[in-house]
């Protein structure tokens, strides 16, 4: 199968069953709202050094959001739900509550709920003052800045991690401005973040390891500066691989943005578009790619 | 020719403090000497036998029994009833009266409602730490009197229970500090050790800054003064209150009518509570009518509630504000009215107690009134205490019984409200 | 949807006539005016549903005429400022009454809406646990109050009231909200435990007398009490998502003023547990 | 302009008040004793009042012609016993408490149209 | 004449356990089966009612020994809390006046509910004498049930003046007129020494020590006092409240005063409250002592108690220890009464409510249960809530139950806090309660405790206060006890079906005793009495007004 004669292969991406949730942040202004989603959602790109996966997935004018402040939205995701909570909790208190002029909201409507806000409130040490509107209830803190307002609960859900593309180019130039465009598209998906830096995974890799230590190790198939010395899953003419990894609040979301994604990547001096997986058996979710791009799931 | 009786110990019931000393000598049925009695007391004595009523019916003079009859008719036949008075009668005759509402399903309400009432009020809220008369006389070391003016409206009680009297611990004046907070310098601020004028309805401003200082926080001030007494002469009071080993506190209807109401009281018996955590200290209400708390008592054990209490489901039901008399009035709620020794033309504002007008109104009391000129039945009744027996509740809600001494051409409150109630029962 | 209408009767047995002339009114008790109730009956039962007044029992059917059919909506029509407990504990459906009502009021209600096109008397909404309740005129004392020697008052729910309410307002609310667009009597949120309450136009005296818990948001400037502090002059956040859920929840008009510009904040009441709030929409 | 001072009416008890009380309601003693108002002897200067010349209370609930006394008062507060006429003064509204305003009414004082000292 | 036959017959008292028997009535007593020739006659006069019990359960009246239900206290907790009545109404019906109900109910419903338990007899369990007409006048408003009264007397002025004078004989006849004037049944003696020295603004702990203006220990009071109870021979013992009621580790309070009047008559009431230990290390104090005063008990030859078994749910707690009740409202922060009575004692409410899951309400929860069920002997324990202090006597049926039925117990204690078998032993007890002991700590026992010969048993003689209920089989026990098939009181049938008959309202018998002792008591007390009183000693006594329907309750035959 092609994409604006771009060889899209015929695999597919594995993908994990994981909790997510929507936490809102705002501030006085873009500024600090945007600051403090960052911070937020720094050093979350994978679970497995860095505890929970995470992303900004829309900016928010105060139209949008629930104080009339400038915000954004961001998705959190890990494979538990406990994990899930111990692991918003220390970023919403570090992060979020020492981020100037900050509030934080839930932005996920479920059955299902973790306490956050009803945590991280015994640090107004007893000053505390809970508010309820219309069955949420929310959390004054005093703190020096002035106050800081926090939701009790935020709605979890189970979505998935791990979506991916891989998008294989002749040069590293290529390649990059390939991923780019696909980032920029993607992110236009609700429900879907891309946690890496710039939502590009620039060091893929694979389980396993020679070092007995270690229990990953860079995706040594996909390495083009090695192709010669081990077995290789690139042509002679790639120049530079990049993955984009998707985590969404539902398998539409994270299929739309493999879609979005694999159509703005197919530019020339592109190779191939595949994806990543396991054979097929650690993952709850496949993406076939073929199947994404034929249209079977919507468009 | 007649031979001279001597009676002891006589209860006068003018007044909640209820001195038991009095007394009387009596010949041909007539009160020739009195001892003991205060200035009002001996007035009412004097004065008993003068100005007793006679049935009547629409103004015209009628048989008792008729009278009785048409009172039974319009209660049964009334919608909305209203009971109201009762502080100047027995207990035996309140708790009759409840019967007759609960047969008539009507609200009833004493004067309480409108003196002391705001007292009880407060108290369902916090609660009342609070002594017998002879307690404070004992022990007290630290008497005060707010909003209080017993010298014209209590007169022996100085005398028989506070700051002259001789207890068990504290045997005079000298023994005892007394404080007076009151809006005017009144005879019983004069008696005082130290008075304070308190700018009006400011009591609960000044009760609660004296909770602050008591519990060792400052209260926030404007011009370093509350309710027009300084900050330092309060921070001084303050620790008057907290050293006294049992204090004492009487509060009048200066602290029940004014400002914040039943607040004010809640403020004072939150303060006195705080109290109790540095020494003793109590409070009392300084009552009235003579046998107001006993229409509190009488009606609580019988309904589960002190006042304003509504039968019209044939059960109790209890609402200050609802079921009080001036409310049902002044709202024009109510279709008929039974007034039990009490004179509400007199008592209630001008408004509240003109409606008495409008409606069938029923008056049983031994003496003419301002109230029974509005009433279309008036039934007369014996002298509490004189020509009547029963029982009345002191101010402290101790019990004495009245030992009538002369005779009496009509039955007493009790006998009538019985008759009446009889009728009402076995239609 | 189908509606139930009532309009009541001009001469009707609660009045209190003296020479053919009106010059009073007997109280009636209607919780009997509650859509749990009426919404499953066949109109000939509505028609002898009953009525106290007083102590005597009458029908719906002596005081009110009837169009439509029994429904979980009910509209009433006529002054009746003597009529007790309409809506009283009332868990879902609507009543609309276009006219006054008296005591209670939608007391103890736990889900539903009421709203009264008119004035209501005391006890509104008192210890009520849900619902949403809206007065276009004025409400009498004890709105969402506690009942006499009882610990909580309103616990959940929502009362907004156009124009005034009286004394003893928000008497130890424990949660839920009560917006007042006009004046307030004295006691506002006395010995209030939690909850927020918002007033428009002025306050009357003592304004959280003992409160323990909760937020006193006023518009107009007050004399606090001795046993409150003062904090800071903010623009708090909060009041943002609050005035906006009010608006988009509940329709309630905030007025702009009150968006921006400073609170000063003080809190007390400090002779109990000295952590309720009282913020004041400061003037320029 | 004087007529406009606002004054506290307090209400209250005095012992011969107390006395006419129980000496007969309907006696022309326990009408005076419950007829007259207590005033600072600043106001009855300010106001141009004698002792024992009759001026009209008035509050938002109603009138009463009582005649004046000078008493040691503040001079926010007027003095009445109680009685008939002070309940003219009194309003009906208990603020939800069963209690009337019977010792924070806020009345004025008029003089009486013609009098003639 | 009445006949009940077919009834399953519980009388401890005649050591009857269950026996298939009948009981005849005349008026108000239980008599002997008259003889065949008059039974003819009767049946020909159409003079006999037979009612067949079909194998219903036959007992006497209930007896409830200690519960606050007429006073001043009792209606000051009444004023006290119109959020406790609300829900809880009761209309007139009838003959029945209305009321009101929960915790602390109004005069009439209190006669109404213990009635539709099967309860015929109650006392009043602490009196202040000076305020003892108050008392009376509510007993004539509290149908269906005969009553007494206990009077204050352990920190009475000259109680503790008369001691510390060593006068004994004034004493006894102080005591002796105390009775006599106030109309009451038997000498209550709450914290001995320590309601004087609350007033005081002091605090006592232990029995030992002197602390208050009299310099007298609690010791030197209860021996005087029990002494003083024997010589008057009064029918029942002094009624005490013990010292340091309520704290923590105060079973050692309990097992001194056991020691100290071992050889003496002594009823001890709601000792539940008598018997915590202490965890001095633990966050939560409290731990039952149970094993140590259930031993104590049994091993006493002449003591009664009474368990104040708490039930879970709303109470008001009143008493006329006043420093508990100030204790109590620093700890709940619920509103508090106190009131001083002058000379005599003082009293003290707070509202509570106690929680099933919370653990030291669990605890004392299981400190009662653990003494019923460690106290061997079933005529040596009683049931009572300590109503309204510990639970509304309302709460009975339910008692019962636990009592009876093991697995119902511990089904129940799975539902309670957690650690609940750190602090106690109940989950380790297995006994159950027979109908037979039930009827020994509900009627026989506390009768014979009291002296009542009349109550508590079915022997020809008795007053004819009889309790029917519907046989256990298949049924739920507390249901069964709560609402009789029959109930007669004084002869008459006043319950059906466990509802009341509505068309009379019968008064019961005010119990009183008549102590013999020297009239001129009241002459050396005189002067003290008109001084430090503020009332007259001439208008101190009950009058013969304020009794409606008085028996007089023989005292002991002297020893």
């Amino acid at each position: 199968m092609q994409v604006k004669g771009i060889n899209i292969a015929d695999t597919f991406a594995e993908a994990f069953s994981m909790y997510g949730t929507r936490v809102i942040v705002t501030a006085e202004n873009d500024k600090w709202a945007k600051t403090a989603a960052r911070e937020a959602s720094g050093f979350a790109t994978s679970i497995i050094e860095c505890g929970i996966e995470a992303g900004i997935e829309k900016k928010l004018s105060p139209e949008e959001t629930i104080d009339g402040r400038p915000g954004y939205s961001i998705l959190f995701f890990t494979m538990k739900k406990d994990s899930l909570k111990k692991e918003l909790r220390k970023r919403v208190g570090q992060t979020i509550m020492t981020a100037a002029t900050t509030a934080c909201f839930n932005g996920l409507q479920s059955e299902e709920k973790i306490k956050v806000g009803g945590d991280i409130r015994y640090f107004g040490d007893g000053f505390q003052i809970s508010k309820l509107y219309a069955d949420r209830r929310f959390w004054r803190i005093p703190i020096m800045g002035g106050e800081f307002l926090i939701e009790e609960s935020f709605g979890i859900q189970k979505g998935i991690g791990g979506g991916n593309i891989i998008i294989i180019g002749e040069d590293q130039k290529t390649a990059l401005q390939a991923a780019e465009n696909a980032v920029e598209k993607m992110r236009e998906v609700k429900g879907v973040v891309m946690p890496f830096p710039g939502g590009i995974v620039s060091s893929g890799s694979k389980i396993e390891s020679k070092y007995s230590f270690l229990n990953a190790s860079t995706n040594t198939a996909f390495c083009p500066t090695i192709k010669g010395q081990t077995e290789s899953k690139l042509k002679n003419n790639a120049g530079a691989v990049y993955e984009i990894v998707i985590d969404g609040l539902s398998t539409e979301a994270v299929a739309q943005a493999m879609k979005r994604g694999i159509k703005a990547a197919a530019v020339p001096g592109i190779i191939e578009i595949t994806a990543g997986n396991y054979g097929g058996d650690l993952g709850t979710e496949n993406f076939y790619l073929h199947e994404i791009l034929r249209g079977d799931l919507d468009e | 020719m007649s031979e001279v009786k001597k009676y002891e110990n006589i209860t006068c019931t003018f007044c909640g403090a209820l001195c038991d000393n009095i007394e009387v000598e009596v010949e041909s049925n007539q009160i020739k000497k009195i001892k003991n009695a205060c200035a009002i007391s001996r007035k009412k004595y004097m004065h008993a036998l003068q100005d007793r009523t006679i049935p009547m019916l629409n103004g015209k003079e009628c048989d008792y029994d008729e009278a009785i009859s048409r009172a039974a008719d319009i209660l049964k036949n009334s919608k909305n009833p209203l009971i109201y008075g009762l502080s100047s009668t027995t207990a035996e005759a309140q708790k009759t009266a409840v019967k007759i509402a609960e047969l008539s399903g009507a609200n009833i309400d004493s004067t309480s409602s409108v003196c002391h009432g705001p007292g009880t009020m407060a108290k369902q809220l916090v609660g009342m730490v609070t002594a017998t008369l002879g307690e404070i006389k004992n022990r007290s070391d630290l008497m005060i009197f707010w909003g209080a003016n017993p010298v014209e409206a209590h007169p022996n009680h100085s005398k028989r229970y506070t700051m002259l009297s001789e207890g068990l611990f504290k045997k005079n004046r000298s023994d005892r500090e007394v404080i007076v907070f009151d809006v005017r310098k009144t005879p019983t601020a004069k008696m005082a050790d130290q008075f304070f004028e308190v700018e009006p309805g400011k009591d609960f401003e000044l009760l609660m800054a004296l909770r602050m200082l008591v519990n060792g926080k400052e209260p926030e001030l404007n011009n370093n003064q509350i309710a027009g007494i300084d900050i330092e002469d309060l921070k001084v009071i303050a620790e008057k209150l907290k050293n006294a080993k049992y204090g004492s506190i009487f509060y009048g209807m200066g602290l029940t009518m004014t400002g914040a109401k039943y607040m004010n009281t809640w403020a004072a018996m939150s303060l006195i509570r705080d109290l109790n955590d540095f020494g003793r200290f109590v409070m009392m209400p300084m009552r009235g009518h003579g046998n107001v708390a006993g229409s509190e008592i009488t009606m609580a054990w019988q309904t589960g509630y002190p006042f304003a209490v509504n039968f019209s489901r044939a059960y109790p039901r209890y609402n200050p504000g609802e079921y009080t008399a001036v409310d049902l009035l002044a709202n024009r709620e109510v279709d008929a009215a039974f007034i039990i020794a009490s004179d509400p033309a007199a008592n209630l504002p001008h408004q509240a107690a003109a409606y008495l007008d409008e409606i069938p109104t029923i008056v049983l009391d031994p003496h003419w009134n301002l109230t029974t000129d509005k009433a279309e039945v008036v039934i007369p009744s014996a002298l509490k205490g004189i020509t009547a027996s029963g029982t009345v509740y002191r101010m402290d809600h101790v019990p004495l019984h009245l030992r009538s001494f002369l005779e009496d051409e009509w039955p007493d409150d009790a006998e009538a409200l019985v008759k009446i109630g009889e009728l009402i029962e076995n239609d | 949807m189908s509606k139930l209408r009532l309009k009541l009767k001009e001469d009707n047995p609660a009045l209190i006539k003296r020479d053919n002339e009106v010059i009073g009114k007997v109280p009636v008790e209607a919780e009997n005016i509650n859509p749990d109730l009426i919404k499953d009956l066949n109109l000939e039962d509505l028609k002898n549903l009953e009525l106290l007044v007083g102590k005597k029992t009458y029908k719906f059917k002596d005081f009110f005429e009837i169009a439509g059919e029994p429904a979980p909506e009910i509209e009433i029509y006529g002054d009746l400022s003597n009529f007790k407990y309409i809506g009283a504990a009332m868990t879902s459906g609507k009543i609309i009454v276009d006219g006054n009502t008296g005591m209670h009021t939608a007391s103890e209600m736990k889900g539903g809406k009421i709203e009264i096109r008119g004035n209501t008397g005391d006890w509104l909404g008192a210890e009520m646990t849900g619902g949403f309740i809206k007065i276009y005129g004025d409400a009498g004392h004890y709105v969402g109050a506690a009942f006499r020697g009882d610990k909580l008052g309103m616990n959940r729910g929502l009362i907004y009231i156009k124009g005034n309410a009286g004394n003893f307002t928000a008497n130890k609310m424990r949660r839920g909200e009560i917006i007042i667009n006009g004046n307030c009597g004295d006691l506002l949120a006395a010995q209030m435990i939690a909850g927020s309450v918002y007033v428009f136009g002025k306050c009357g005296s003592r304004v959280g007398a003992g409160m323990k818990r909760g937020t006193i948001i006023l518009s107009d400037d007050i004399k606090l009490l001795p046993t409150f502090n003062y904090n800071i002059s903010y623009n708090p956040n909060f009041l943002n998502t609050a005035y906006n859920h009010l608006e988009d929840d509940y329709s309630i008009k905030i007025p702009d003023y009150l968006k921006s510009g400073n609170y000063a904040r003080y809190t007390g009441d400090n002779t109990e547990l000295g952590k309720g709030e009282i913020l004041i929409w400061e003037k320029e | 302009m004087l007529k406009d001072k606002k004054f506290t009416l307090i209400t209250g008890r005095t012992i011969k008040q107390g006395m006419a009380s129980v000496s007969g309601k309907k006696n022309k003693n326990y009408k005076n004793e419950t007829a007259y108002v207590q005033l600072s002897s600043s106001i009855m200067e300010e106001y141009d009042i004698h002792e024992g010349e009759k001026v009209i209370l008035k509050s938002d609930s109603g009138s009463a012609e009582v005649e004046c006394r000078s008493a040691d008062l503040s001079e926010k507060i007027v003095f009445m016993a109680y009685g008939p006429t002070a309940n003219k003064l009194i309003g009906t509204d208990t603020g939800g408490t069963g209690m009337p305003n019977s010792k924070s009414k806020i009345v004025i004082i008029e003089k009486k149209e013609g009098s003639n000292h | 004449m009445i006949r009940l036959f077919n009834g399953v017959i519980y009388d401890p008292a005649q050591k009857i356990d269950g026996e298939l028997g009948e009981i005849w009535i005349k008026d108000d007593k239980i008599v002997e089966k008259p003889s065949a020739k008059k039974i003819k006659k009767l049946k020909a006069a159409g003079e006999l009612e037979e009612i067949d019990l079909e194998n219903k359960i036959l007992m006497a009246g209930g007896v409830d020994i200690h519960s606050h239900i007429a006073g001043p206290k009792v209606n000051s907790g009444r004023v006290l809390r119109p959020e406790d009545h609300r829900r809880d109404n009761i209309a007139r019906k009838g003959k029945l006046r209305s009321g009101v109900g929960s915790t602390v109910p109004s005069s009439y419903v209190t006669g109404y509910r213990y009635s539709m338990m099967g309860y015929t007899t109650v006392m009043e369990a602490a009196g202040p004498p000076m305020k003892a007409k108050h008392i009376h006048e509510e007993f004539n408003d509290l149908p269906f049930i005969d009553k007494g009264f206990l009077v204050l007397s352990g920190n009475n002025y000259f109680v503790l003046k008369f001691i510390s004078e060593n006068n004994m004989e004034a004493l006894k006849n102080y005591l002796g007129w105390l009775i006599d004037v106030t109309g009451a049944y038997a000498l209550k003696v709450v914290n001995p020494a320590g309601v004087e020295a609350w007033k005081e603004g002091k605090r006592m702990r232990g029995i030992k020590d002197k602390g208050t203006s009299f310099n007298l220990s609690p010791s030197e009071i209860m021996l005087a006092l029990t002494e003083a109870n024997d010589a008057l021979n009064l029918p029942h013992a002094v009624h005490l409240h013990t010292n340091d009621l309520g704290t923590a580790g105060n079973y050692k309070t309990t097992l001194d005063t056991l020691e100290l009047l071992k050889d003496r008559r002594l009823h001890i009431t709601h000792i539940q409250f008598s018997s915590y230990g202490k965890n001095e290390n633990d966050r939560i104090k409290f731990r039952t002592a149970t094993d140590k005063v259930a031993a104590a008990v049994n091993k006493h030859p002449k003591l009664t108690v009474d368990i104040g078994q708490l039930v879970f749910g709303e109470a008001t707690t009143m008493t006329a220890d006043g420093v508990l009740e100030y204790n109590l409202h620093k700890l709940s922060g619920h509103k508090w009464v106190n009131t001083d009575v002058e000379m005599e004692t003082g009293s003290g409410i707070v509202p509570m409510n106690y929680k099933k899951k919370n653990l030291v309400n669990g605890i004392q929860w299981a400190t009662g249960m653990e003494l019923f069920l460690k106290i061997e002997d079933p005529f040596k324990v009683f049931l009572t809530t300590d109503h309204p202090n510990a639970g509304p006597f309302t709460a009975y049926p339910w008692i019962i139950k636990l009592l009876m039925d093991k697995d119902y117990r511990e089904e129940y204690i799975s539902g309670m806090h957690k650690n609940i078998d750190n602090y106690t032993d109940i989950s380790n007890l297995k006994r159950e309660y027979s109908l037979y002991e039930i009827a020994a700590v509900s009627r026989s026992g506390p009768a014979k405790s009291l002296g009542l010969k009349n109550k508590g048993h079915l022997a020809p003689g008795a007053d004819a206060d009889i309790a029917v209920y519907k046989s256990l089989e298949n049924k739920d026990i507390a249901d069964v006890f709560a609402h009789p098939a029959l109930v007669f009181k004084d002869g008459i049938l006043v319950v059906e079906d466990g509802e009341l008959k509505s068309d009379k309202l019968l008064p019961g018998r005010t119990l009183m005793i008549k102590p013999e002792y020297d009239k001129n008591i009241q002459a050396e007390i005189r002067g003290d009495f008109q001084k430090f009183y503020s009332m007259s000693i001439d208008n101190y006594a009950v009058t013969d007004n304020y009794f409606n329907k008085v028996e007089v309750v023989p005292c002991r035959s002297k020893a």
